[in-house]
This record gives structure tokens, C-alpha cells and sequence, in this order.
């Protein structure tokens, strides 16, 4: 089994320290986990509009990249913590094997090219990969400092699980929660944990998207979570860098931390702050400061 | 609907079907109530069960024209005879690599476990074969007894091809 | 190379008719040019058509030819022959020639209701009637055998339908053996509250008609029981019964209840089944007043005795006519039966797998089957409906179609869900006067005075909501939706998304097959539709018959159905078990293998490949032998025959040869 | 229009587009879209259907009855978020998002689209970053977004723009594949099969699934 | 009365079944003086215009052994029928193909390739393919062309009777050659063996098990065959079942398999296919995945099965597409 690191663009910006946290997790486990070389875009969401059949392309470049930077292991997967990401590479796999023709067409571009099609390259999300591969026991086995007396609210968002995975419940997963517990963090029982959070929306029509994640704050913060947990870019920018706005909007306070679930795990496993990217959030960070004391870094909050 | 079942045109490929009569002629029956379209391409042969079924009848289908075989029998363990379906399935596993090794092409032969209520399994599995066997091309057995002088003119490969392409 | 022996008795002389069946053919193929194709096959010196050959007209040509001797020999190309074969073998033989000198064409079912194109139907029909032409030229003459059937019968299940075919058999003076799975018959009927649409209490039509099923002395009930085995073939099936341990004698238990009351546990504390898990029981119980018989069960997987060894056994104690039995066995009954039927219902849909319903996640969320108990007088809580928090409900939704309709779940609708959901509906608007919402797709009625029932509701101010319940959960927006639970659906008449706060909500589960609905087909070798439902011979025309000759549907096992629909083909399976009864034997299709013995070299290859042991080897003359009795037709072995030795009556391998000669050349 | 008249009219058989269903069903099992019951179980279940003009199941129902215009020019489409709630829970299996795609992306070749609804620019832009570079810049996506629809929300956002300067979580580089001659041969081969995909189509009145 | 004139030829065949007549012994000599042998190449210095100096039918029976693969045993086969009486296919290659009839799952391509460019050799270097004709500095030379597909002799001429066998057996050759001596002629086509099938000759047949089943196929080469049991129901694949008696079981007394050369009975078309119902409907797994590894332990099913009848199978030779594409090249 190979892994290889599909970041896409999020996780290079607004979602570096999703990166970060997630590639010293995954060194604290002792997985290997480079990027793929030369990666280009998913396709994402706004490429579906324009034309399917490119998107469906460029994820196929990305697999043809994978086999070849595995060097013939044909169990190579791609570990894509971009929920779009997820989504978009996961849709091209699926069609590719569901639609020949489309494939075909696919294959001829890739040719043209000069690549090869490799249609065994599976996409996986670094949820799966924690519990399904690497298994709870080994992340408990390296929890030394429990997050005991922390009420996380576990947000899967939409894509990650629809319509595609196949490694959780589509209306009521789990994974995420199964991590947190390992981690010793109690679990929010809420029903939103895969409503939308308003996705791409809230940078275009802005009072619709935001509406959605106020919905998501509202509930959580009234559900008495400590931090609500995200495992997608879109998800935690969306929620927590509208705060401001959404409370000014809806005369609410709905200030709480979001974090990744990745930045937990770390600081569970008693990571670097800083290597986990915690000076990057914006929210206050009151929760994250109990469970761990922050080590020197610069003073962030707003 | 397909356009499998309308097509018209072109190389019309002829498949014979051998059908149990408890599950797939069944089926095949419960297809035509619900006026499930297919391609028009199978002719079925009915036999009491897919155990009946003698090698020699394949090769006779096929030696008399047919592009295609297709056995049709009970699912495993739903055997109006309890296990006829087993022996169908075993002489199949092995008729089908001898088909192999004589060159033909192994989507020209198949077997399928259709059960009686499978009307739209029977419409599915005819319109993909008949799809199969039309992009495979008409199978034409070399006739036993050639004239012989077609062979004793015989210069080339290609024309020992072309005397092959012969009907029977 | 080997040369065939000449099997045919002169040249033969084969009639071929053509059937139009109205336009069903002749729509699809060109009946003109296939009579003339028909006339030039080999061997056919008449070529006719008629518009419906299964009429008497249509059977008169075929006997008129045959007795005028221009033919010996029929082809008849029409339906299927799982249709028509029988009407046209007799057809044959009453015109004076053997029933078995005919073959059928399939050309409807196989060839004008499933193809598109005119020409292409009229090429395939016309290959199939030359593949007629060609097999039943080596037809030769056969006789039947007939065997008597046996006048017993079998019901299996012991609901409303197969206690009402057992009453019908029983009251026409036939035996019947009823076995029932429970430790009482009576099936999901006997849990229901009112009936739809008149709205009579269910108990009381039932248990009449249960108590008399015991009483009947035409009637061998066996509760607690399942059968575990079937032999034989239709007239003469041998049946094995496996009778659980009850431990408690059936024959001497008076039903006074001193056991239960002096068991060790003193109030019930296991999930009762017939209550559905609303109320507990103790290890023995009856399981309700009316039950049928009223005969104490002591369930092995809670009793003390049966856990631990050390219980001091009260119950056998408080026994006064000593019916406890703790050392009771199982028991195998074998009994001969002429015919079967089956009655052995469906399982309610688990609501849980529609996970955004959140049963069994939030409380006061109940399914439709758990409602009839919680209404019932004699359910769990005296008739009363109360939310977990012992408050009344003030507003109930209903929610339709929950596990019907559905290609995630069951994509058939459950035919019964709108009535019983309009029959709760009024029930809980009567018992509670919540303002009671019913969330539907479609509303159906189809059947006497529903429609009528339907307009009653509408007027007793209950609302309907035309929309599939999205989700339920307990998340508010607004201050008025706390503490509620929140149905989320778009109203499609409106075209808006609604969302209504509810303190219960009655999820109204559709119909399933029962899990073992698959094993029990394989017993009784019949065959399952996709969802699991057992197969009618003919969904028009033999809606209670299966393939397998003898055994008969009755009731919800056969497809989601009422309680008078369950009753009418309860009542029809039985009819179909009497008119075998009286027809008093049954002739065999003589389709079975034979041995030439004159060609046999003892090889012992067919031996072990028959399934049913009916051929046996004969060891003085080193030759096989088939037992015509028990050899069922299915010719495996005359495939398996290395040197062509055996040989399949109807089914020989010249015929079938000839067959695919036919089939493929002509045309 | 007067106050009493209301936004309807009789709708002329004439006026719907009967090949509109079969456009929208060419994608790759499309043809579900004939199974709708119009249960509303899609719409019930999509977090943004209060915002449409138009309910996911209404939409349905005009595709299948050939409002073409209305269902181009609604905003449904440019609401939808992409969450699959609808695909995974209709009971006929109908693909509503990719259906919800396959409308975008005619409105976006047709060019009819809300004018005010950024969103089809925001796919115009990423589709042209990405197709010259390999890659997207959420930052440099979103400037020219705001740019091309909304400059003045760029100042809005300034604030929240300081604040991931701040953090390290804008970047100002474009960021670019290295073998981007590859991507190019790739997509423009796409294109090409497109062509000959349309051409092929166009005869049997549909138009290519792309 | 002059003696009949009986004549002997070979084509594609190894030379057993004139060993097969020499085996006749003593006997022979009694043939000898019966019958005037006129052509027998093999034994005797005819030569072909000998023959075709005879008149049509003057010949009463010729016996012609070996399948027909080339243009030079056609003519051959063809001259001898104008010439005869009576023709009978001599052996398992005249009768089925026989071996040689196995080149079928083959094209001649690839045959030729095989024999002449592709077979180590001491002499490299070698690209010389035979051609049917060539022209050197002293004139045109010619060989006879190597046909595609191998035949049996009845599916190029008109055949009377058939000896079936890998050779025939002696006292069949003896029963034929007294029966048609005597005039006492069957009737046309028919197999000169009883009709019915070996194991009934089988000197094991006792010990063969009521429940015949096999869970492995075995190989002699592998295992030790238990002399005094069925051999089928060892495992190893006895075709007895299938083949027609009168060899007197030569092979199961030798403790070897029947591999079939008498070919089937006469109800029988198509003897590989009829064995493998008969063999695989004794197969003792029920899931595909079990048959197929038992399967597996079989060596190459075509030899086996059509060891001794490709050419006369329905199928008669692999199929090659139209575009000249064989599919079946690999063996």
C-alpha cells in the first residue's frame, strides 16, 4: 500500500494548516505520505459547470501521475483531505469504470499526452486512511495528552461522504467521531454533522452561504460544543472566518473555534503548535489552550 | 428501451438460446407480458433444465450458423431439479475453455443464472450479448467438407482465408 | 461417421397453424408471409392461420385435418407454451392423433411483445416455426401415467389466510395439517386494533374463526412448529414437521394462567413479541388472552431454569395438571400430503434503515405496527396514547410510505400503508384529538368504500401534506419548534419546503417478504420475485398457483395485500387444492429418460448424477436402468451419457438436434 | 403588469422545447430523470431550496415538460451547493445534481444566466486559471471575482483579507504545474472529441454530454 | 475368376497402421493369396501411374489410412476412389483426423513458422520456407501444398467403411477384410467395431464405484495408477465410457487410460464434446470457483478430449477470423 499526497489548491492557502497538521500527523505515525509530483487541479465543483469531460481529464492526469510516481505498485491511493477534492477525483474514478466510453475518450487524451491511463488508483480521504488503515488503537496508543473534558462537534460537511464514500454512513457517519473518542474528547450527538456549510456560495452569494453556516454555529454553540471539528478547506474557512460577519448579521454571538480534526490529533499527541498550524486560526482559541498550553509561538486572536 | 432492440440495419447477429423451462423460458415469458423490448437476435431453444444440455448442441449451434450461444438456467440452489444447473455450470467451465482455444472469442458463449422472475435480466442480458457479438462480427465456421479444389488452388494464406469465409 | 437411425414411422405429415391472438400477433408479424413460409418447410402438408387458435373454432381446424389425414403431426405457433401447450396436446389427441405429436412455437411472449421491428419479429418467428417443423418430425407417440393424489393437504402459516383455506378445506371434508411458527396462530391480524375502512375491531371477526381452526376435527394444528422438509411431487409430497419443545403439554394445559403467575419473576421482564417490544413478559406466557391454543411457552432463552439449572421451578409446582414439562423434546412429524399451501405472510420493514427518520434515535417516534399495539384496548397501555414523557400528544405526523416506493429500500409500493395510515389517522384523532398530519406521495384508495374512508378523514379535519418526508430531527430555528420533533418535507402542492413541529410521529412501515421467504422457496422448490415475494404461476391467470405443480400462494406471502384480498385468495388456494383433491390423480409429463439397453456399457457415469436416485444399475446384466416413477425429467443424465445410451422422452438428442437446425437454417 | 394579473400565463404546448428532457438525460445515467414521482423528497432535503426560485422537484418537472427557458434563466441551478443530498436520498436514484450540472453548464454556453449570480463567473475564472496553469489560486480566484462582479465587496472583505495575510493563509503566487504542455494536449483533445461527439449528436437532436 | 485387387495407401499418418497390417501374421499370408495387392507404396513397388492406368473401379477395395492435409494426398485419395469399389478409412486418421488432425487449433502460418524459423537448428542463419513451386537454374521444381486444415478422409471423398483404431485391432482388420472378401457387404458407412462403448469390455468394470465422482484430476506421468482399480475413479481420465470397444481394452490391461482412438458410437456426433459432458458432470464441486481448480488440473483439454477426432468434431478446426486475426494460435 502507497500513499500519495494530493493537496490541491486550498490546502496550499487558506487551508495550509490542514496540510501542516495532517503531514505531522502522519509522521508522528510513522506513515509516509509524499505529495504527488507536478499535481494539477481537481477540476472541483466550478469545473463541472463548464465541462465534465475536462474535469473528468485532468483528475485522469493525476492518476497516470500516481501510478507513475508509484513505480508499478498497483496498490496506490491517493490521500485527498480536500473534501472537493475528494469529491471530484472520486466522481472521474467512478465514471471511469461505470462508462467505457467516457473512459475511452479519456484514454485517447491522456495518450495524447503522452501519459498512460491508470484507472487502479484509488482516492481515499485521510479520515478513511486514519481509522480503516492505521486503525484507532495505534491513535490511541500515541495520545499523551488526552483531550478528556473537550465536547467536539464532529462536521463532515457534505462531500466527503456524499455521494461516493464508501467508508461511512452518507446521512449519519461516524469515522470522525470514532477518532475524536479515541482521542478522549466527548462527541456532540447533533444532527447537522453533513449539512451543508454553504460551500463555494459564501464567496459568491454571500447571504445565502452564510446562512447555512450560521445554522451550523448557532447549533453547536447551543448544543454546548467546545470546538467544532472540520475535515474539508471550504468547511473551516466558511466557518470560521464568516464569525464576525454572521454575528453582525444575525445579532447572535456565535464565536467558537474551529479547528481540523488533524490539529487535534496532533495536539493530542503532544505535536508542535506551531507544526500543527494553530497559529493560523483566527477564533479565539480558549478550548485549544486548555488541552494543550501553546509553546512560545506569536500571540494570535482577534 | 435500447437501441440495441431497434437496431435494423447492419450485421444482424443470430445467437441461440438454450432456456430451462422453470427459470429463464419463465423469465423469458414474464419478459414478453411486461412487453419488454429487446433485440430481436436470439432464438431460444427450450429444454426442461440448463442440465440437459450436451455440449454437441453448442457446437451444433454454432456449426449451423449461430454467432452466439447463450445458456440460460436457474440460479445456484434455485434448481427445479435440485442440481441440474451444477452440471451445466461444470461442463460449461470446461466446454468454454475448449471454445477458447479453438478461437472463439469467449463473448460469442455465455452463461447466465436468470430466474423466473428476471424478465428484465433477460431483456439485459440479450441486448448485451447481441451488442457483444455485433461488435465481435459474424462467426464463420470453416464448412467441413470445402470443395476440395479450394484448397488445391490454395497460393496464398489470404486466399486459404478467403475459401474459409465459404458457407456450409 | 456414425450414421442416425431412422427413428420416424413414414414420412411424416405435419400441420402448421398460425395464431394471430387478435392483433397480439398478427400486429407484430406478418402472418402471410410466415403461412407461406410455413408451407414450404419439409414435411408440412397444411399451412393455416386463424385469428385465435386456442378457441374452439381454432382447435376444431387442427382436429378436422387430423381426422381428414392430411397431418399426423402439429405445430401450433402461438403463446408460450407454459400457456397454451395442454389445450393444444389435447386439441391433437382429440382429433385422433397422440397428444405428443405436436410442438409449440412461442412467437408472442418471445417474439411479438418484445420486438420493435415488424421484419426482424417476422424473420425470428418464422425460425421458430421452422424449428417446430424440424423436432416434431422425430416426435413419436407416449403415453401418460397418472398417479393418484392424496387427499391431505398442508397449510403452512397460520394468519388470516392460511386459517381461512385451512377452514375452507376443513369444512369441505378434507384433512388438513396447519402449522404455524408462533406458539399461536393468528399472524399480524391478531395485533391489529380496527379494520379499514369499516373500522370493526379486529379481534373480534378473528378470533372467532381461530377458535375454530382448534376445534375443527378435520384440522391438525401445530403452532411452535416449522416444516423442514419436502419430498415427492404434486399428489404425493412427503412432509416433515419439526415440532419445537414448548414445555409445556399441549394436552393438558387448560390455559388458567397459575403457571405465569408463579413464576420466579414477578412482573414480566422480557421484550414481548406480540407487543412488539412495548411491554415485557416473563420467561413463560401466553402470548394474549385470545391466544390459539391457549397453551402456556416457556421460552428456553430466558428462563431460569434453562439459564442457570438452579431454578426451583414454581410454575411446574402451580401446575395442577401437571403440564410443565421440562424434559419436552423436539419432535419430527412426517405426514403425506396430496397438496400444499402456502400462507406465510411478511415481516413489517425494519424503519431503522431509513436512518433520517431517526427511529429508535429520538423517542416518541413509533412505527405503524408498534401504534396498533399502543391504540389497542389490549395493548401495553390499555388503549391509551402517551409520548415517553406520559403527556398526550398534541400534535401526531404520520408518515407514508416509509420503506416503499423507494429503489434504496423497496421500490414497490405496499399497497396498504395509505388505508391503515387513514384508519390511524382517525384512531388517534379520536383517542387523543391531536391535530394529526399525514405526509404522502400519492394517496391510494383503490378498493370498496376507501375512497369513501379517505373523504371521511379529509372532513374530520386531519391534514394532508403531498410530499415525502424529507428528515426528522430535533433541531429548532424558531422558539416554537423546541421540543419538538421537526418533520422537514416540501409541500409539492404548494411547492414550499415546510417544516412542522410534532410531539409523535408514526412512521407507516411498508411490507416485506420474511427473511427466511428465501429458504422456505428452496423447500418447497418455487420460485421468488426480486423482492422476495413467492412467484404466481400467472400474475393474471394462475394468481394462486407456482411452477412447482401442487403448491399454492395464499395471502401477504405472495405479494403486500389487504386482509380481504388475503381472505379471497386464501379462499381460492383452497379451491385450487379441492379441484386436485376430487380430480382424485394427476398425469405425469412423460418427459423422463430411458436406457437402450442394448447400447448400455455399464459405465456408471449417470448413476451419481441424478439428484433423486432414479437410476439404479443393474449389476447381472452390467446395464443401467431408470425408474420411470421417480425420474423427474430433467435429462441431465441423458447429457451426461458418454455413449448416447440413455435417451429423454420429448427431449431426445436427435430432437434437439433437429431443433437447432431448425432454428438456424430456413430463414 | 397590473396588480391583479400575477406572474402566470396559459403555457402554449408550442412554446416548451420537447428535446429538452432528452438533453438534460444525455449525461450519464440521465435517463433516471423519467422515473421522478415528484415526491419532493429532493427539495425537502436540499438546504438551500427556500432560496430558489424554483424547488429541485419543480425543476424536474419543467425539464421533463420542456420549460427550457424558465428552468435556464432560473436561479435553482446557481443555488445548488453541490451537497448530494438530493442524489442520495431520491427514492428513484435520479442524479438531481448532476442534472443540476448539466442545466449550468447549457445556461453557461447559451449565456443565460441570472446576471447578478456570480457564480457562473466564478466557474469561468477558475476554468481559465486552471486551464492555463495546472492549478487554481484561491486568491487570485476571488480578487477577479470580486473584480468582475462586486469591487466594492472587496473592500468589504479587506478585513478578513488582512487577517489570513496575516496568518499566512493568502498567497499571491500563481501557482503553476511544471508539464503544463500536458494539460494543454490533454484538454485540447477533449475538445476535439467533443466536436466529433456534437457532430454525431446532433443528428439524433441532442446535444453531447460534456 | 481373377482374385479381387485390393489396394493400401498412406497419407498424413505414422506408419502404425501398416504396422498394423504386418501385425496380421500368419494371417496376412492367407490375405495375400486371397487378393492381388495392386498399390502399397509402403511394401510394394507401384507406382501412381500404375494406378491411374487401371480402369475406374476396377480396384475392389482400397484401405487408406492417415489424415488428408496436403494437396498430394487429395489427388492421391481422389484417384484411388475413382479407381475402387470400395473405400475403406483405415485407422483413427482416416477415420477422425486422428493426431495430426490436433495441427487444426493451428494455421499453416504459423505451422511453417514453427517448423522452419522458429525450431532451434545447428545450421543458423536458415529463413527457407518450402514454397509450393520455384523456379532454379535447372527449372521449375514443385511440392505438393500443405493444406490449413487436416481432414478426414470421408470429408474429402466418399468413404464405404471405417477401421477405427490407433491402429486397428487385428482381429477387426481380419472380420472386415473376411466379410467384405465374402461379399458380405454392410450396409454403407458403417464403423467395422461394436457399437457400444468400452467399459463394458473393461476387465475392471467390477470395481467401479456406484458413486463416480472425481475431485482431481491426475496424470499418469504423476501418479501411480492402482492396477486393479477403475482407472477413472482414480482420477485419471479414462475415456473408456466414451470410446467404442473392440480394441479388447488393450490399454487398461497395459494399466494405461483409454485416450479414445476408436472414436465414439454411433450415437454419439462429436466424441471430445460428449466426453467432456460426460467428465465434467462427475465433477464433485458445486461453485464455480472449485470447478474451475479442478478443471485446472487437467492438461490442455483440446488434446485431450480431441486427441483422435478435431477434424471430425462439429467444430471441426480453431476458428480464424475473417481478418485473418487468429485468436487461437496459442496452445
Amino acid at each position: 500500500m502507497k500513499y500519495l499526497y494530493y493537496p490541491g489548491c486550498s490546502l496550499k492557502s487558506t487551508g495550509r494548516a490542514y496540510e501542516e497538521s495532517m503531514l505531522a500527523v502522519f509522521g508522528a505515525l510513522d506513515i509516509p505520505l509524499p505529495e504527488l509530483h507536478d499535481w494539477n487541479c481537481c477540476g472541483a465543483t466550478a469545473y463541472m459547470a463548464i465541462s465534465e469531460l475536462k474535469a473528468f481529464a485532468l483528475c485522469a492526469r493525476n492518476f497516470s501521475l500516481a501510478a507513475e510516481q508509484a513505480k508499478g505498485d498497483p496498490d496506490v491511493s491517493l490521500v485527498v483531505p480536500c473534501a472537493a477534492c475528494y469529491l471530484g477525483l472520486n466522481k472521474a474514478y467512478r465514471y471511469m469504470h461505470e462508462h467505457p466510453d467516457l473512459k475511452g475518450t479519456i484514454d485517447k487524451a491522456l495518450q495524447s499526452a503522452g501519459l498512460g491511463l491508470a484507472d487502479g488508483v484509488r482516492v481515499r480521504h485521510p479520515l478513511d486512511v486514519i481509522v480503516n488503515d492505521i486503525g484507532l488503537d495505534k491513535i490511541s496508543s500515541k495520545v499523551t495528552s488526552s483531550l478528556a473534558g473537550m465536547k467536539v462537534a464532529c462536521y463532515y460537511g457534505c462531500q466527503i461522504i456524499r455521494p461516493y464514500a464508501d467508508f461511512d454512513d452518507q446521512q449519519n457517519p461516524t469515522t470522525m467521531n470514532r477518532i475524536m473518542h479515541a482521542l478522549g474528547a466527548k462527541t456532540l450527538d447533533w444532527p447537522l454533522k453533513t449539512r451543508c456549510c454553504g460551500g463555494s456560495l459564501t464567496g459568491t452569494i454571500e447571504d445565502v452561504g452564510t446562512r447555512l453556516s450560521y445554522i451550523l454555529l448557532r447549533e453547536a454553540k447551543l448544543r454546548g460544543a467546545d470546538v467544532i471539528v472540520t475535515a474539508c478547506p471550504l468547511c473551516q474557512f466558511n466557518l470560521e472566518c464568516y464569525q464576525t460577519t454572521i454575528g453582525r448579521m444575525y445579532h447572535d454571538r456565535v464565536d467558537i473555534p474551529v479547528v481540523y480534526f488533524t490539529q487535534l490529533m496532533g495536539m493530542a499527541m503532544g505535536l508542535d503548535a506551531k507544526a500543527l498550524g494553530l497559529q493560523r486560526l483566527i477564533s479565539p482559541r480558549p478550548v485549544i489552550k486548555e488541552a494543550v498550553p501553546v509553546q512560545g509561538g506569536q500571540h494570535v486572536g482577534a | 428501451m435500447s437501441d440495441t432492440a431497434h437496431k435494423t440495419d447492419g450485421f444482424q447477429p443470430r445467437i441461440v438460446a438454450f432456456f430451462c423451462n422453470w427459470c429463464t423460458y419463465t423469465a423469458a415469458d414474464l419478459a414478453g407480458t411486461a412487453r419488454m423490448t429487446y433485440a430481436p437476435n436470439v432464438r431460444v431453444v427450450r429444454v426442461m433444465c440448463s442440465g440437459r444440455l450436451d455440449p454437441q448442441f453448442i457446437m451444433e449451434a454454432f456449426r449451423n450458423g449461430a454467432d452466439g450461444v447463450l445458456i440460460g438456467g436457474c440460479h445456484p440452489g434455485d434448481c427445479h431439479y435440485q442440481a441440474g444447473n451444477y452440471k451445466a455450470l461444470r461442463r460449461y467451465i470446461l466446454l468454454k475453455r475448449v471454445m477458447k482455444e479453438m478461437g472463439i472469442e469467449e463473448g460469442r458463449f455465455r452463461l447466465e443464472w436468470i430466474a423466473a422472475s428476471e424478465g428484465d435480466k433477460v431483456q439485459r442480458v440479450i441486448n448485451e450479448m447481441t451488442e457483444t457479438i455485433r461488435k465481435l462480427g459474424p462467426l464463420h465456421l470453416e464448412p467441413v467438407n470445402i470443395p476440395a479444389t479450394a484448397h488445391v488452388q490454395v497460393g496464398t494464406d489470404k486466399a486459404a482465408v478467403a475459401a474459409r469465409g465459404g458457407v456450409s | 461417421m456414425s450414421v442416425p437411425e431412422n427413428r420416424t414411422n413414414g414420412t411424416p405429415k405435419i400441420g402448421v397453424y398460425i395464431c394471430h391472438c387478435g392483433i397480439n400477433i398478427a400486429n407484430k408479424v406478418n402472418i402471410k408471409e410466415t403461412v407461406d413460409f410455413a408451407a414450404k418447410l419439409p414435411y408440412v402438408t397444411v399451412a393455416k392461420e386463424y385469428k385465435f387458435m386456442c378457441s374452439d373454432p381454432g382447435q376444431e381446424l387442427i382436429q378436422q385435418d387430423i381426422r381428414a389425414g392430411l397431418i399426423d403431426r402439429v405445430v401450433v405457433a402461438s403463446c408460450s407454451p407454459l400457456m397454451h401447450e395442454a389445450t393444444f396436446r389435447n386439441a391433437t389427441g382429440e382429433g385422433g392423433a397422440n397428444p405428443f405429436m405436436f410442438q409449440m412455437a412461442n412467437i408472442r411472449e418471445h417474439v411479438s411483445w418484445v420486438t420493435f421491428d415488424k421484419d426482424a419479429a417476422t424473420v425470428k418467428a418464422k425460425a421458430l416455426i421452422a424449428a417446430a417443423v424440424h423436432r416434431v418430425s422425430l416426435h413419436r407417440p407416449l403415453e401418460q401415467t397418472r398417479v393418484p393424489v392424496h387427499p391431505d393437504v398442508l397449510v403452512v402459516g397460520g394468519g388470516i389466510a392460511g386459517i381461512h383455506a385451512s377452514l375452507t378445506l376443513a369444512n369441505a371434508g378434507k384433512k388438513v395439517y396447519l402449522v404455524e411458527r408462533e406458539p399461536t396462530i393468528g399472524g399480524h391480524m391478531a395485533k391489529f386494533d380496527k379494520t379499514f375502512p369499516t373500522l370493526d375491531c379486529s379481534a373480534c371477526i378473528l378470533t372467532p374463526k381461530m377458535s375454530a381452526v382448534r376445534a375443527h376435527p378435520n384440522i391438525t394444528l401445530w403452532t411452535y412448529s416449522e416444516v423442514v422438509g419436502v419430498e415427492g411431487f404434486v399428489g404425493n409430497f412427503k412432509v416433515k414437521v419439526r415440532r419445537k419443545p414448548r414445555y409445556v403439554d399441549e394436552d393438558l394445559c387448560v390455559g388458567c394462567l397459575e403457571c405465569i403467575e408463579a413464576c420466579i419473576f414477578k412482573k414480566g421482564k422480557f421484550p414481548d413479541e406480540f407487543n412488539q417490544g412495548l411491554s415485557q413478559r416473563k420467561p413463560i406466557y401466553i402470548p394474549f388472552p385470545q391466544a390459539t391454543p391457549l397453551v402456556a411457552v416457556i421460552d428456553p432463552e430466558t428462563c431460569a431454569h434453562f439459564k442457570t439449572g438452579k431454578c426451583k421451578k414454581p410454575c411446574a409446582d402451580a401446575c395442577q395438571p401437571g403440564a410443565v414439562k421440562f424434559d419436552q423434546t423436539e419432535e419430527i412429524k412426517e405426514v403425506a400430503v396430496g397438496s400444499v399451501i402456502l400462507a406465510t405472510g411478511f415481516k413489517a420493514f425494519d424503519a431503522a434503515r431509513v436512518g433520517r427518520y431517526g427511529y429508535g434515535k429520538y423517542p416518541n417516534i413509533y412505527t405503524s405496527l408498534e401504534i396498533e399495539r399502543l391504540v389497542n384496548a389490549a395493548g401495553p397501555t390499555g388503549g391509551e396514547l402517551k409520548m415517553a414523557d406520559g403527556r398526550k400528544p398534541k400534535s401526531v405526523g404520520i408518515v407514508h410510505c416509509v420503506g416503499s416506493r423507494d429503489n434504496n429500500t423497496n421500490a414497490y409500493c405496499s399497497r396498504v400503508c395509505c388505508m391503515y395510515s387513514l384508519k390511524l389517522a382517525h384512531l388517534i384523532k379520536e383517542r387523543t384529538e391531536a391535530e394529526v398530519y399525514n405526509f404522502y406521495i400519492d394517496m391510494r384508495t383503490p378498493g370498496k368504500g376507501y375512497e369513501e374512508f379517505y373523504e371521511r378523514l379529509l372532513k374530520e379535519n386531519v391534514h394532508f401534506i403531498r410530499g415525502r418526508v424529507a428528515e426528522i430531527n430535533d433541531w429548532a430555528m424558531i422558539d416554537e419548534e423546541k421540543g419538538h420533533l421537526i418533520i422537514r418535507v416540501e409541500d409539492t402542492l404548494i411547492g414550499r419546503v415546510r417544516r412542522v413541529p410534532v410531539d409523535m410521529v408514526v412512521l407507516s412501515v411498508g411490507l416485506e417478504a420474511q427473511p427466511d421467504a428465501d429458504a422456505v422457496r428452496r423447500l418447497f422448490n418455487i420460485s421468488c420475485s426480486h423482492e422476495g415475494w413467492f412467484l404466481e404461476r400467472h400474475p393474471k391467470l394462475a394468481p394462486v398457483s407456482t411452477f412447482t405443480e401442487g403448491i399454492f400462494l395464499a395471502g401477504a406471502c405472495q405479494g403486500p395485500k389487504d386482509i380481504p384480498d388475503c381472505v379471497a385468495q386464501a379462499g381460492a388456494a383452497a379451491a385450487e387444492a379441492l379441484a386436485l383433491i376430487d380430480k382424485g390423480s394427476v398425469e405425469l409429463e412423460p418427459n423422463t429418460a430411458f436406457v437402450n439397453e442394448e447400447v448400455c456399457a455399464g459405465c456408471h457415469t449417470c448413476l451419481n448424477v441424478c439428484p433423486y436416485g432414479a437410476i439404479s444399475y443393474i449389476k447381472e446384466i452390467n446395464k443401467a436402468r431408470v425408474n420411470g416413477a421417480l425420474c423427474k425429467g430433467c435429462g441431465t443424465c441423458v447429457a451426461a451419457c458418454p455413449s448416447g445410451a440413455l435417451q429423454q422422452n420429448l427431449f431426445t438428442d436427435e430432437q434437439i438436434m433437429n431443433e437447432i437446425k431448425g432454428v438456424m437454417n430456413h430463414v | 403588469m397590473k396588480e391583479w394579473e400575477g406572474g402566470h400565463k396559459v403555457q402554449y404546448e408550442s412554446e416548451l422545447d420537447p428535446h429538452f428532457a432528452l438533453e438534460i438525460a444525455s449525461i450519464p445515467g440521465g435517463d433516471k430523470l423519467f422515473s421522478c414521482i415528484q415526491c419532493g423528497t429532493c427539495s425537502g432535503m436540499c438546504p438551500l431550496s427556500h432560496n430558489m426560485d424554483f424547488t429541485p422537484r419543480q425543476v424536474i418537472a419543467m425539464i421533463r415538460a420542456g420549460f427550457k427557458d424558465e428552468v435556464l434563466k432560473s436561479h435553482t441551478t446557481w443555488l445548488c451547493a453541490s451537497c448530494y443530498n438530493c442524489t442520495v436520498e431520491c427514492p428513484r436514484e435520479i442524479k438531481i445534481t448532476d442534472i443540476m450540472y448539466a442545466v449550468k453548464r447549457i445556461a453557461v454556453r447559451k449565456k443565460i444566466y441570472p446576471k447578478r449570480f456570480p457564480t457562473p463567473v466564478l466557474a469561468g475564472e477558475f476554468f481559465g486559471l486552471v486551464e492555463n496553469h495546472g492549478r487554481n489560486s484561491e486568491t487570485w480566484l476571488l480578487m477577479r471575482l470580486f473584480f468582475r462582479t462586486n469591487p466594492l465587496k472587496m473592500f468589504k472583505q479587506a478585513r478578513l483579507g488582512w487577517q489570513l495575510w496575516r496568518r499566512g493563509r493568502l498567497s499571491l503566487k500563481v501557482d503553476s504545474i511544471e508539464r503544463t504542455h500536458e494539460l494543454k494536449s490533454i484538454l485540447k483533445t477533449i475538445e476535439k472529441e467533443h466536436m466529433i461527439a456534437l457532430r454525431n449528436n446532433s443528428a439524433a437532436g441532442k446535444e453531447a454530454h460534456v | 475368376m481373377s482374385k479381387p485387387k485390393v489396394a493400401f495407401y498412406w497419407c498424413a499418418s505414422c506408419g502404425g497402421c501398416e504396422e498394423a497390417v504386418v501385425d496380421l501374421n500368419e494371417d496376412i499370408l492367407g490375405v495375400v493369396q486371397a487378393v492381388d495387392i495392386v498399390f502399397w507404396p509402403v511394401a510394394l513397388d507401384f507406382k501412381r501411374q500404375d494406378v491411374e492406368a487401371m480402369d475406374d473401379g476396377s480396384i475392389t477395395v482400397s484401405f487408406i489410412n492417415g489424415a488428408i492435409r496436403s494437396s498430394e494426398q487429395y489427388e492421391m485419395v481422389e484417384l484411388l476412389r475413382r479407381k475402387s469399389k470400395i473405400v475403406i478409412a483405415f485407422g483413427s486418421c482416416a477415420h477422425l483426423g486422428g493426431i495430426p488432425g490436433l495441427a487444426n487449433t493451428f494455421d499453416r502460418a504459423a505451422m511453417l513458422k514453427e517448423a522452419y524459423l522458429e525450431s532451434p537448428s545447428v545450421t543458423s542463419g536458415n529463413t527457407t520456407i518450402p514454397q509450393t513451386e520455384i523456379t532454379v537454374p535447372e527449372g521449375k521444381l514443385t511440392l505438393p501444398e500443405l493444406w490449413d486444415t487436416v481432414k478426414s478422409l470421408d470429408q474429402t471423398i466418399k468413404v464405404d467403411y471405417y477401421l477405427p483404431g490407433c491402429p486397428p485391432p487385428a482381429n477387426l482388420i481380419k472380420e472386415a477384410v473376411t466379410t467384405i472378401l465374402e461379399g458380405r457387404l454392410p450396409e454403407p458407412g458403417t464403423i467395422l467395431a461394436p457399437d457400444i462403448a468400452l467399459c463394458e469390455d473393461c476387465p475392471r468394470r467390477e470395481t467401479k464405484p456406484d458413486k463416480l465422482i472425481i475431485e482431481q484430476f491426475k496424470r499418469p506421468s504423476q501418479y501411480i495408477i492402482d492396477p486393479d482399480q477403475c482407472i477413472l475413479a482414480q482420477g485419471f481420465l479414462c475415456l473408456g465410457s466414451v470410446t467404442r470397444k473392440g480394441c479388447g481394452a488393450v490399454c487398461i490391461e497395459g494399466n494405461m487410460p483409454c485416450t479414445g482412438c476408436m472414436g465414439p458410437t454411433s450415437r454419439v456426433k462429436d466424441f471430445g464434446a460428449k466426453a467432456m459432458s460426460a467428465i465434467a458432470s462427475l465433477i464433485d464441486a458445486d461453485d464455480e470457483e472449485k470447478i474451475t481448480k479442478i478443471i485446472d488440473g487437467m492438461a490442455d483439454p483440446v488434446g485431450t478430449f480431441y486427441r483422435y477426432s478435431l477434424p471430425a468434431s462439429i467444430i471441426h478446426r480453431s476458428y480464424q477470423k475473417p481478418d485473418g486475426g487468429g485468436a487461437h494460435n496459442g496452445a
